[in-house]
């Protein structure tokens, strides 16, 4: 058996350990900076080793299991929203030859495993047999079922275009022809506004808005199981800004022939920006509420989706353009 | 849909605006005059008058005075002066009817302690405080600076 | 018969989806049992990939152990359930039900054994998006329309009786 | 037929959104929510019962702290309403100085409202640029009397400090300065669709039902009622300034917000105006004996906090102590909509709502 297919995915998941810790550092000093302060500052040097400091925090904590909690699930659901978090990345080819595995239906496996992550926030959110947890847990459960719609429908345009659904040759599709991001503009912001969505994040952040569910679905948790639950969200923000690195940014392509640059290097730069997109909007944006999410995926974000599927078969069949579709 | 864009541009545009907070703990925070920090007692110019126990609105000034030492001379002499800062509200009442300037305001403002008891001030410990001591305690009197100048 | 880590994966998921039904039957909580049916639902996506059915698989849990169970579960948790831990009791309606159920696996076990089964294999490792979508919209147009039709009359049905439930209110 | 589970949900005393130690017991189904009962005291201190054991110089320090968020205008309720029972006049330049920081407590208080409200609909950053313009505010205000919060500022009589050198101009420079980042805060705020769609239509209040409650400042100007008390029973010397009374015509949360924005402008007008018009040298403290004996009788002033009437009534017995001292409160009388407002509303329109009336449980529970 080769040696890489043990020693990959321990690799894997130190690196995703270390983007986590160090995306969380990113996003509170990009917050900072957008809000005229410094950000950490205290733990190593440039505030460096702040997020290590907290996650050791969190390790040493007490573990708390609230008294009328259902105890089984309450431990269950941590681990079973962040395994999917992890598993989702097995698809994602980095480069031409960075990658784990290669199946065919990578983007359809994507998408289907992560919906798992769902049952781990509700049953979270329900075993905490708190009345905010379950409020959060309900929330997130709407939104998240809600969104996985107009997510999966917006990505048929790339489907389509591509014809296939290995996330491998997506990106060769884009190498012969555009990125699918001037082809699929409109794929493309249904696919950022729902992946926002799907991530819990601002201005969709309801699972866990603080300012009206103390913390939403993992009010109760604490410690290791508290930093399980964030670990997942940031596992996600790497799995979804690979994802949209690879439908629309032409994943490890290099623009304007600047081939010189290493493929990874340019998988990572557009990878950062998505990430960096998502900690600006963070900043910037109040949040939506819960009915209007609801309208704004079903009558908003459904239909230009599936507008878009209609846009993409037609003009597949004018002769000028069928080259970028 | 543009409003969107304009918000990300006002937040984008103050990433790169300089930095407004301190580094507190590191650079201490340079006060105003003015401002109303922790008391400084000087024992020499109390006259025991008590007045400022009188006008203090939480009562937590309690003096005592005893006979001066000098037979030739007449008064009282502060023997002991306390000041409780767990109910002290830092109102700048003491200091205002003082006749003296025997009790005066400081810049200094770092009260907190490990425990309750530190919080009780003596007269020592008041007159020690002799840090950053406010110069202008004359209050409402027209100032010159006060014009439109 | 060989053993293969073929068959080994296929013994540890069946034994995965019975014992995820059989709890599911047999445990006491209305939310356990929901995540009991959900780890039928993806032990079957695994039995699926033993197959060389993996769009099959994924679609399974998709619709299923994604969306299915959280459904459940989210219809659970707004709802009342009080009488979630009764006692088991014995009445006529149970000895009805148990000879309703005894026929219908008679009968499930009688068109198996009916049923012929082709000896050859087909291939189907070489899959590829296209040819599923030529099957479907070509070879099985009209089960793939009826079928569509039958789940739009389906979504229509909930629709008007969410509302009604509304107006009742 | 399926029942939607109904829940009693206690937001508060300890929540992130309910702006200090209010309580609210909401019944609820799904989100939606059925009865809303707010319950207060949690941070009662009894200031008007104490008020009856202090003279009436000491009761100043004690108003620092009920509306907290704009201490000079409860320095100023008490101090007025004294010097009218005492029949003192005060000197002009105590009145400018007066006008100047009650108005730019006016923008500071309504900038820690509109940070808040902003954060309670989930925007982060509007919270701390409003914090940190409203920092500049304090720093003026420490400047001035040597207290960022609890100014104890005003005396019967007059002011304690008169203006230190400069100071005039830093506020000159900060009129302008605030006006300039007032764009920066319509920019970020009032374009944007998510920000629109959280507050137009939400909390919706006709004009019989707020004055039916007796709601005053702008929660009742957001629904049509020109009514300000700086205006319309002017006191101090604010008819020598021209400003205008901002209203709104729906009584939603976004006629709040637009009408708490303009007051902004409006404040800042009036002190621009002020400090053109500061009077060349003279006192700041009336002629007052030492010990305040206030002549019997009783008097009651009103004044335009930030929040809507502060009123102060003040019983006397001739005594140097008040013999009852009662501080009408905006927050409490603006409170009690909140039940009405809440009915049928879902949690995310609990918390902009409540972020909307702008209460201070300090000027609450009193």
């Amino acid at each position: 058996m080769d040696i890489w297919v043990i020693l990959g995915p321990v690799i894997m998941l130190f690196l995703v350990l270390g983007f986590v810790t160090y995306a969380i550092l990113f996003e509170r000093k990009v917050i900072g900076w957008i809000q005229n302060r410094v950000g950490p500052t205290q733990v190593g040097p440039w505030g460096l080793l702040q997020t290590v400091a907290d996650v050791l925090k969190l390790l040493i904590k007490e573990d708390i299991i609230p008294r009328k909690a259902d105890v089984g699930l309450f431990k269950l659901a941590p681990v079973l929203a962040f395994i999917p978090a992890f598993a989702v990345i097995a698809v994602i080819p980095f480069t031409e030859s960075i990658k784990f595995a290669d199946i065919a239906v990578g983007l359809l496996y994507y998408m289907s495993i992560s919906s798992i992550t769902i049952i781990g926030v509700l049953l979270g959110g329900w075993a905490s047999n708190n009345k905010y947890s379950l409020l959060g847990g309900m929330r997130s459960a709407a939104q998240m079922v809600s969104y996985e719609i107009p997510l999966v429908l917006s990505v048929v345009g790339v489907i389509m275009s591509a014809g296939s659904l290995n996330l491998t040759e997506i990106v060769h599709a884009q190498q012969t022809g555009a990125w699918f991001i001037f082809p699929q503009f409109l794929g493309f912001i249904v696919f950022l506004i729902a992946s926002i969505a799907e991530l819990n994040r601002t201005p969709f952040d309801l699972p866990e808005a603080e300012s009206e569910l103390v913390a939403g679905y993992h009010t109760e948790y604490t410690g290791f199981r508290f930093a399980f639950f964030m670990l997942t969200e940031y596992t996600y923000i790497f799995g979804m800004a690979s994802l949209i690195t690879i439908l629309y940014l032409g994943g490890w392509d290099a623009p304007f022939g600047l081939t010189f640059i290493p493929p990874l290097i340019w998988f990572i730069l557009k990878f950062s920006l998505f990430v960096f997109f998502l900690f600006w909007l963070r900043a910037t944006m109040p949040r939506i509420r819960g009915d209007q999410l609801m309208e704004f995926a079903w009558k908003g974000l459904l239909p230009l989706a599936i507008f878009n599927i209609f846009l993409t078969a037609i003009l597949k069949e004018v002769s000028f353009l069928s080259h970028y579709f | 849909m543009f409003g969107l864009l304009k918000g990300l541009g006002i937040t984008l545009k103050n990433m790169a605006k300089p930095k407004v907070t301190y580094k507190y703990p590191h650079e201490p925070l340079k006060m105003p005059d003015r401002f109303r920090g922790i008391q400084h007692f000087d024992p020499e110019k109390c006259i025991v008058c008590n007045q400022c126990a009188r006008i203090c609105p939480t009562d937590c000034i309690s003096l005592t005075g005893k006979k001066h030492p000098d037979p030739g001379k007449k008064g009282k002499i502060i023997d002991t002066y306390d000041i409780n800062f767990e109910i002290c509200i830092l109102c700048d009442l003491c200091t205002e009817v003082c006749p003296t300037e025997a009790i005066i305001m400081t810049n200094n403002f770092e009260l907190a302690t490990y425990s309750r008891d530190q919080l009780f001030k003596n007269i020592d410990w008041l007159h020690e405080n002799d840090q950053n001591i406010r110069q202008d305690n004359v209050s409402m009197k027209p100032k010159p600076g006060g014009s439109k100048a | 018969m060989n053993i293969s880590g073929e068959l080994i994966a296929f013994f540890i998921l069946s034994v995965s989806a019975i014992g995820g039904a059989v709890f599911m039957m047999n445990l006491t909580r209305v939310m356990h049992m929901a995540l009991a049916l959900a780890f039928t639902f993806f032990s079957i996506a695994g039995v699926f990939i033993l197959l060389d059915a993996p769009f099959l698989a994924v679609t399974q849990i998709l619709i299923y152990t994604g969306a299915v169970s959280i459904l459940m579960i989210f219809g659970i948790m707004l709802t009342k359930h009080k009488d979630e831990e009764n006692p088991p009791s014995f009445d006529i309606k149970k000895l009805w039900s148990l000879i309703g159920v005894g026929a219908f696996f008679a009968v499930v076990l009688w068109i198996i054994y009916q049923s012929p089964f082709f000896t050859s294999e087909e291939t189907v490792t070489d899959f590829s998006v296209k040819m599923l979508g030529k099957s479907i919209f070509q070879q099985y147009m009209i089960p793939f329309e009826v079928t569509s039709i039958l789940l739009l009359v389906a979504l229509i049905g909930a629709a008007v009786l969410a509302k009604r439930e509304e107006k009742r209110k | 037929m399926l029942r939607t589970e109904e829940m009693i949900l206690n937001v508060g005393p300890q929540h992130p959104s309910t702006h200090g130690v209010l309580r609210l017991v909401v019944k609820i189904d799904g989100e939606v929510i059925q009865e809303a009962e707010p319950v207060i005291g949690y941070l009662h201190r009894g200031t008007e019962k104490l008020a009856e054991d202090l003279t009436y110089t000491q009761i100043i320090p004690y108003t620092d702290r009920m509306d907290y968020l704009s201490a000079m205008t409860n320095n100023y309720a008490i101090c007025h309403a004294t010097e009218k029972l005492m029949g003192i006049e005060i000197p002009e330049r105590a009145e400018f100085l007066r006008v100047i920081v009650m108005e730019l407590n006016r923008v500071a208080s309504h900038l820690v409202w509109l940070g808040t409200a902003l954060l309670d609909i989930g925007a982060m950053s509007p919270f701390l640029y409003c914090f940190r313009d409203r920092e500049k505010i304090l720093d003026l205000f420490n400047e001035l009397c040597g207290a960022r919060i609890t100014y104890n500022y005003m005396r019967v009589g007059g002011v304690k400090w008169d203006a230190p050198i400069g100071w005039l101009d830093k506020i000159k420079n900060f009129v302008e300065y605030m006006r300039e980042k007032m764009k920066e805060y319509h920019g970020l705020i009032m374009g944007n669709e998510i920000f629109l769609q959280r507050t137009k239509g939400i909390g919706i209040v006709s004009h019989e039902t707020a004055l039916s409650y007796g709601l005053s400042g702008a929660n009742l100007r957001c629904t049509g009622v020109k009514w300000d008390l700086r205006k319309h029973q002017p006191y101090s010397i604010y008819d020598r300034f021209k400003f205008e009374v901002p209203v709104g015509t729906r009584g939603d949360l976004y006629d709040k917000y637009v009408c708490r924005m303009q007051e902004i402008n409006e404040a800042l007008q009036i002190v621009d105006q002020a400090v053109e018009q500061f009077p060349e040298g003279g006192a700041i403290m009336a002629k007052v004996p030492r010990v305040l004996r206030v002549p019997e009788g009783e008097v009651y002033v009103g004044i335009e906090s930030p929040r809507g009437e502060l009123g102060c009534h003040i019983v006397s017995k001739g005594k140097d102590k008040p013999w009852r001292l009662k501080f009408r409160r905006p927050s409490f009388y603006n409170l009690q909509i909140l039940p009405t407002m809440l009915k049928g509303q879902n949690i995310a329109n609990l918390v902009a709502i409540l972020g909307g009336i702008d209460i201070v449980l300090g000027e609450v529970d009193g």
